[in-house]
């Protein structure tokens, strides 16, 4: 390790403090400072997107950059920039430049905007905690921080139906995470701090330990299971819609789901490692279990009238691509899941802005209110289509890549039957995707729009615009760059190859 | 010990007793100071003669003077002062503040 | 028996009583009785005891000195409230007591 | 009729406990006693008698806690007062005999206070037993009905009450500007010093426990009002 | 060990700023003690310098040895909890200095000062009469501030509170008798050497243990805390339930630790363990039911004293490592609870104030016109909660692993259960405080001073999440090693 600086040691605290000082600034700020908020925002996400990329290109050269602290005795705070971490956090960096962007367009002229940035940015500042962690105890510190910040913005419109929204979301995540500090608190017990390494020296355990350790992992799945809305657990996820689009967008494509479903990779592949994970007897389950909430969540999407709630069943169906990659016990199915974590972020969160847009635009919220809107709104809704596609898995678009990762991984696992999983979402997909495009495009439109603004605007307002076509050229480019160097595959691979090449 | 201390020490606990039992307020309280009083001679029994003077200085006498004091307050009719929303709301748990 | 340890023993006796009287009574006054003759037979158990069979010792002497004062003022501060409770309220004793 | 069961109970293990603590107890090792005879016997201490000494030299901190304690409770005393007087209601007894009494025993218990206070160095007695007796000539002043005018002015009655405690402190600070503990007296100074603060004690303790009793001085002359405050806020 | 003489400032100071406040006139006591604060922390740096310099430091006072005299001993948790004291001190004096109804509360100053005096004399103090001392005053000290509102419903929490604080001393007092008349002395230090199983030590610590559970308001000996707590005025109830229920605890952990060699300890500590967690849950249900503010932060405190005392079950009879991180848990546990319940109830009197109403349904609106208070009660509960980042967590995982260490696992349930119960009633206020609507357009401004002072006591209990290794290294006593010998 070459490139060691003192400055390295620094680096990864100094990306996560740029929000927390970004979200410090804001909320000191009075309401009316729109400008000195918007200067705040926008270059503290600029900024992280660049100390990012250049930790990304030094994770590369395989320099370190590892912040630690002790905290307590036989407790330390760990930041470390692995290629995994790496990866979340440049995703997270780079959605939330775009989110903001947005953001800022949307919540024109809405009230308790000071609070609303605030609370935004400490949910980045959370998530890149929760992606640059070293160890468990860091992770949990951050996991937690998440959910605080998070619930603010979920009842942010201050609605009954808000309150009511906040009071479901509290009550899984909270109780998620107490399940988890019990599994994480019993893993330190059990074997003292556990540092984010493959395979960290479990299975030199004695075998006695078996039974209490894969408590230990249920524990910690149906924990991080909360967030990642795996099956029984995802109740609070549509519930949560109620929130503006931007934190709809930044809950299900960037922070909260996916902080769940890294967890779940993290400890599968960085805490119990994942020949000891087999060993035990445990990734079956979980592979039944991320079948299962695929599906589920698909069927339950066709059934939803509202736009933002077929959006958020098909999160709960998506996400569990990412369980599912990891519960292959093989290198290729690991890097579907990997890749599908980048994958899944950058399409949802555009079919999301794209929700925003018909709804902010047009009062739009229901999909047979959608007719005749790609007339309208030709620029979003090539994005929503786009997104859309890139869901079914249509190649070359970037849902065709993680599916066929998955299904090799599957087939070289000798779990065939994964593959008929796989073709069953993506029929359920484009069953209820495809109806929507339909509307959009094929119908005219029927009645007047509900609600419209930005008449003078062609398409829509261009805050709001800019960042959904944004987001959708990249997941474009992810499918279709997929062999490029620097595109999602290229980093899962790396991923892969650096650590978990079992 | 004899039968004097005896004597004493059981005069004590019947006058703590009386003190504690008595119906009419001021019997008990003068039975209190009767208590003190005695007090003094136990000390003096047990050759402490600074607190047998302080006992019977402060302890029957300055103590029996304020409960006296205080008796006579009590014994006073005041029309209660708070206003309805002020009145001695019950702040016990369960009661008063359970929604 | 020595004399000392005999007052030792009402002491006891006086603590016990006392205690009664605290829980029983709802009167404040009459609870204050009750505090103070308890805190006479701690004061007997103090001296009584640290003196029995070994004569007179000023250090638990002085203490209960100490704690004379101490029950005074207590006293006194409790009077004072009392009055001022009785004052506002017209009753003498604390509602629905715990 | 549950709290006479609750208390009774409760009155019956404390009788119990204490008394297998009475009849189990262990004989001590150390005598305090000794100590304190043989730190008395060479003069070390400043006063002859134990208990004085006990009080003001080797435990002197809780003496000058104690103080503190009446303190406070005259200051809760002044608060309540002054946020609602109890009224004018002068016990005051227009009795000539008691007049007379009071007349003849006046004297002489400003005498006893003042012996007592002499005596705490050698014999018993001291600041507590001086202070007392003097609170009780002035409880007696007002039974007769006499207005003790020149103690209505609340600023010195105030500085009489602190007085004591702040002697206190102050006599005990000097000594660890020298490097020396908290109230460590020099040896030879000890003897006038602690007849200081036992002067200035007794005064306070008198003062503090009048201001305790309902027929001291009022401090204004305020009628009673129900409350003053809350009929500003209605 | 000596060069302690400096520890005695520590008393002075505060009796000093009383005398001085009792003698000025009202209207200048408020600013004249915020000038006085600069001393007491002048008093607190050499001493600390000191100890960091050469350990633990003691000074005899009136040149008196124990035990004959009586000595202050300075060890880091003293230490540690006098800074604790000054700290809170100093932002519930700037808070009450800032109020702009200064009414008929001069006598706070005072009392507020013979209150330090009492706790810095309880932390630093060797000998269990002057113990009793210390508690009388700050007993009465602490009813004098309850009652000073002078309310029906004042007056009835100040008399309540007065008999509980009694009956608790007087149980002490007897315990105090029964000691020295076991060891004929009344040092701590002499204590020790008594025997635990001795009948007559076992009596006198279970009635010590018990009038300092009733002074502590451990349930089910809580009764009097509520209204006491909940209606006192707001940098009142701050000191109260940051500092003034510690004290109690605190000896009895001294006294616990200095007579441990009892084989009926461990069912007593399981006992006392029990009652705790009694505390956690019937604290936390009353906290979510109630409707006014500040007794919900109240009943917050009743449920939170019972994490301090899973510190017995957890610390007696439990391995080295078990009774290490039971000591840590339950003193960072103590710390973080402090800083934010003082910053709670600040805050909680701020909001109060801004909405001119004390109930919570009355709160709605009001996040929009007062944020910083209302993000000052949020991130006191995030440590009430026991949530990371905050002291109120890291104490939190200390308890946790010192209930695995010593595989006593039902104390997982009431570590959790308890936090999650917390949350309950915490949100409960947010809740209320976000919802929009048609809301009143009167608030009242807090001043500034007071915004910032629950502030900054809310923050540092975050900060101590992350900063609690030094603390709790300064902290970890020499007597605590001879616990671990005799366990281990």
């Amino acid at each position: 390790m070459s490139g060691w600086s003192p400055v390295n040691a620094w680096l990864p605290l100094i990306v996560v403090g740029t929000s927390l000082v970004a979200a410090a600034g804001i909320f000191l700020l009075k309401e009316h400072r729109h400008g000195l908020r918007t200067v705040f925002n926008l270059s503290a996400a600029v900024i992280k997107l660049g100390l990012v990329i250049w930790m990304a290109l030094g994770v590369l050269d395989e320099v370190a950059f590892e912040t630690r602290y002790v905290l307590v005795d036989g407790v330390s705070f760990i930041l470390r920039a692995d290629p995994l971490g790496i990866m979340f956090t440049g995703l997270s960096s780079l959605l939330w430049l775009f989110t903001t962007i947005y953001a800022i367009g949307y919540l024109e002229d809405a009230p308790n905007r000071s609070r609303f940035f605030g609370f935004f940015s400490l949910c980045v500042a959370s998530t890149v905690g929760i992606a640059l962690a070293g160890n468990l105890f860091t992770f949990f510190l951050f996991y937690e921080l998440l959910t605080l910040s998070t619930y603010p913005l979920v009842v942010h419109r201050g609605t009954e139906k808000a309150m009511r929204a906040g009071k479901v979301y509290l009550a899984y995540t909270l109780g998620g995470g107490a399940v988890l500090l019990l599994g994480v608190a019993g893993l330190h017990a059990l074997v003292g701090e556990i540092e984010f390494a493959a395979g960290a020296g479990l299975r030199d355990l004695d075998t006695a330990l078996n039974p209490v350790l894969t408590l230990i992992f249920v524990l910690l799945v149906i924990g991080l299971g909360v967030k990642a809305a795996l099956l029984p657990l995802h109740g609070w996820l549509p519930t949560a819609m109620v929130a503006p689009a931007p934190v709809s967008a930044l809950l299900h494509a960037v922070a909260v789901v996916k902080a769940g479903a890294f967890g779940i990779v993290r400890v599968v592949y960085d805490v119990f490692g994942i020949e000891f994970t087999w060993q035990l007897g445990l990734l079956q389950p979980l592979a039944w279990l991320a079948c299962a909430t695929i599906l589920y969540g698909s069927i339950r999407a066709l059934w939803q009238t509202d736009l933002k709630r077929r959006l958020a069943y098909s999160t709960i169906s998506q996400v569990s691509y990412i369980v599912l990659g990891t519960a292959l016990f093989g290198p290729v199915g690991t890097v579907g899941g990997l890749v599908h974590l980048l994958h899944q972020g950058l399409m949802k969160i555009t079919l999301f802005f794209c929700a925003g847009n018909y709804a902010e635009t047009l009062g739009v919220h229901r999909i047979d209110e959608l007719d005749g809107t790609g007339r309208r709104m030709p620029a979003t809704s090539v994005a929503f289509t786009l997104g859309a596609f890139g869901m079914i898995g249509v190649p070359p678009l970037a849902g065709f890549v993680t599916k066929w990762y998955l299904g090799i991984g599957a087939l070289d696992t000798g779990m065939a039957w994964v593959i008929a999983v796989l073709v069953a979402s993506s029929l359920l997909n484009a069953a209820y995707f495809l109806p929507i495009l339909h509307r959009i495009w094929f119908r005219p439109q029927r009645a007047p729009w509900p609600d419209e603004h930005f008449r003078d605007c062609r398409d829509t307002h261009p805050w709001l615009l800019l960042p959904t076509l944004a987001t959708a050229t990249f997941s474009l480019a992810a499918g279709l760059l997929a062999g490029m160097p620097f595109s999602p595959l290229y980093w899962a691979e790396v991923v892969v190859l650096r650590e978990y090449l079992p | 010990m004899g039968w004097l201390d005896l004597l004493l020490g059981l005069t004590l606990v019947t006058t703590a007793g009386l003190a504690l039992a008595s119906r009419d307020l001021f019997r008990a309280v003068v039975m209190f100071i009767v208590f003190g009083l005695l007090m003094a001679l136990v000390w003096v029994r047990l050759q402490a003669p600074d607190i047998a003077l302080a006992e019977a200085a402060i302890g029957a006498g300055l103590t029996g003077v304020l409960l006296l004091d205080t008796l006579g307050y009590l014994k006073r009719r005041f029309e209660p002062t708070g206003t309805n929303e002020r009145r001695p709301t019950p702040t016990t748990e369960g009661r008063g503040d359970a929604r | 028996m020595s004399t000392d340890l005999f007052f030792a023993w009402i002491g006891v006796a006086l603590c016990g009583l006392g205690l009664f009287g605290f829980i029983v009574h709802h009167h404040l006054m009459r609870r204050l009785l009750a505090f103070n003759i308890m805190g006479s037979g701690s004061f007997l158990l103090l001296v009584g005891l640290a003196q029995d069979g070994r004569g007179p010792d000023p250090v638990p002497q002085a203490l209960v000195l100490t704690g004379i004062v101490i029950a005074v003022a207590s006293t006194a501060l409790a009077l004072v409230v009392l009055r001022r409770w009785y004052r506002v309220s017209g009753e003498s004793s604390l509602p629905e007591d715990v | 009729m549950s709290r006479v069961i609750v208390a009774a109970i409760a009155s019956l293990i404390i009788t119990i406990a204490l008394a297998l603590a009475v009849l189990e107890r262990p004989t001590p090792t150390l005598s305090l006693p000794n100590l304190a005879s043989t730190a008395i016997t060479p003069g070390e201490a400043g006063v002859l008698h134990p208990i004085t000494a006990v009080l003001l030299e080797f435990r002197s901190i809780d003496t000058l806690l104690e103080i503190a304690v009446l303190l406070v409770a005259v200051v809760v005393a002044l608060a309540l007062r002054e946020a609602q007087p109890d009224g004018a209601d002068r016990m005051g007894l227009d009795n000539p005999l008691l007049h007379a009494v009071v007349k003849l025993l006046l004297p002489l218990m400003l005498l006893v206070a003042a012996y007592l206070l002499w005596a705490g160095s050698t014999r018993p007695g001291g600041a507590f037993q001086a202070g007392a007796v003097l609170a009780g000539c002035g409880v007696l002043l007002r039974l007769a009905g006499t207005s003790l005018h020149g103690l209505e002015r609340p600023r010195w009655l105030q500085g009489g009450r602190v007085l004591g405690l702040l002697v206190f402190v102050s006599v005990g600070i000097p000594p660890m500007l020298a490097g020396r503990a908290f109230l460590d007296y020099p040896a030879d100074l000890a003897g006038g010093l602690i007849l200081l603060i036992e002067a200035a004690l007794t005064l306070s303790i008198a003062l503090a426990l009048l201001s305790l009793f309902r027929l001291a001085p009022p401090q204004s002359d305020s009628p009673a009002f129900p409350d003053r405050r809350k009929r500003r806020r209605a | 060990m000596s060069g302690g003489e400096a520890l005695s400032w520590l008393l002075v100071v505060p009796l000093l700023a009383a005398i001085a406040t009792l003698l000025a006139p009202g209207r200048w006591r408020g600013w004249g003690s915020l000038a006085a604060l600069p001393l007491l922390w002048l008093a607190f740096t050499p001493v600390l310098a000191a100890f960091l310099h050469q350990g633990t430091l003691t000074t005899p006072l009136g040149g008196w040895s124990p035990p004959l005299g009586i000595a202050l001993i300075g060890d880091g948790l003293a230490l540690g909890l006098v800074g604790l004291t000054l700290g809170v001190f100093s932002l519930c004096a700037l808070f009450a200095a800032a109020d702009p109804d200064p009414e008929d509360h001069s006598h706070l100053w005072p009392l507020a000062w013979f209150l330090i005096a009492a706790l810095n004399g309880i932390w630093l103090s060797g000998d269990v009469f002057n113990l009793y001392v210390g508690l009388e005053l700050l007993g009465l000290a602490a009813v004098g501030l309850v009652a000073l509102k002078g309310s029906a419903e004042a007056l009835a929490a100040a008399m309540r509170y007065l008999l509980a604080a009694l009956l608790g001393s007087l149980a002490y007092l007897i315990g105090v008798a029964l000691l020295y008349a076991a060891a004929g002395s009344l040092a701590l230090a002499d204590l020790a050497q008594l025997d635990g199983g001795d009948t007559t030590v076992r009596v006198a610590l279970a009635l010590m243990a018990v009038g300092l559970m009733l002074k502590t308001a451990l349930f089910p000996l809580h009764g009097w805390l509520p209204a006491a707590h909940g209606g006192a005025l707001p940098a009142v109830s701050a000191l109260l339930s940051a500092l003034v229920v510690k004290a109690s605890f605190i000896i009895l952990l001294r006294l616990w630790l200095a007579l441990d060699a009892d084989p009926l300890a461990v069912v007593a500590a399981q006992a006392i363990g029990l009652l705790g967690a009694g505390a956690v849950f019937w604290g936390g249900w009353m906290a979510w039911r109630q409707a006014r503010l500040k007794y919900l932060v109240a009943y917050s405190t009743v449920a939170q004293i019972g994490y301090l005392f899973l510190f017995f079950p957890l610390i007696t009879g439990t391995g080295t490592d078990a009774a290490r991180l039971a000591w840590d848990g339950t003193l960072l546990m103590l710390f973080a609870h402090a800083l934010a319940k003082a910053g709670m109830f600040l805050a909680a009197g701020n909001l109060v104030r801004a909405v001119g109403s004390a109930q919570i349904a009355d709160l709605a609106g009001v996040g929009r016109f007062r944020p910083l208070s209302l993000l000052s009660f949020g991130i006191a509960g995030v440590s009430i909660m026991g949530l990371p980042p905050s002291g109120g967590f890291t104490a939190k995982w200390l308890l946790l692993q010192s209930a695995l260490a010593s595989g006593q696992w039902p104390w997982l349930i009431v570590l959790m259960g308890g936090g999650l119960l917390s949350a309950v009633y915490v949100f409960k206020v947010l809740r209320h405080a976000f919802v929009e609507g048609p809301t009143r357009d009167t608030f009242r401004s807090p001043p500034t001073a007071a915004e910032l002072a629950a502030l900054t006591l809310a923050l540092s209990s975050l900060v101590l999440g992350v900063a609690a290794h030094g603390l709790l290294a300064l902290m970890r006593p020499d007597a605590l090693s001879a616990v671990l010998e005799g366990a281990g």
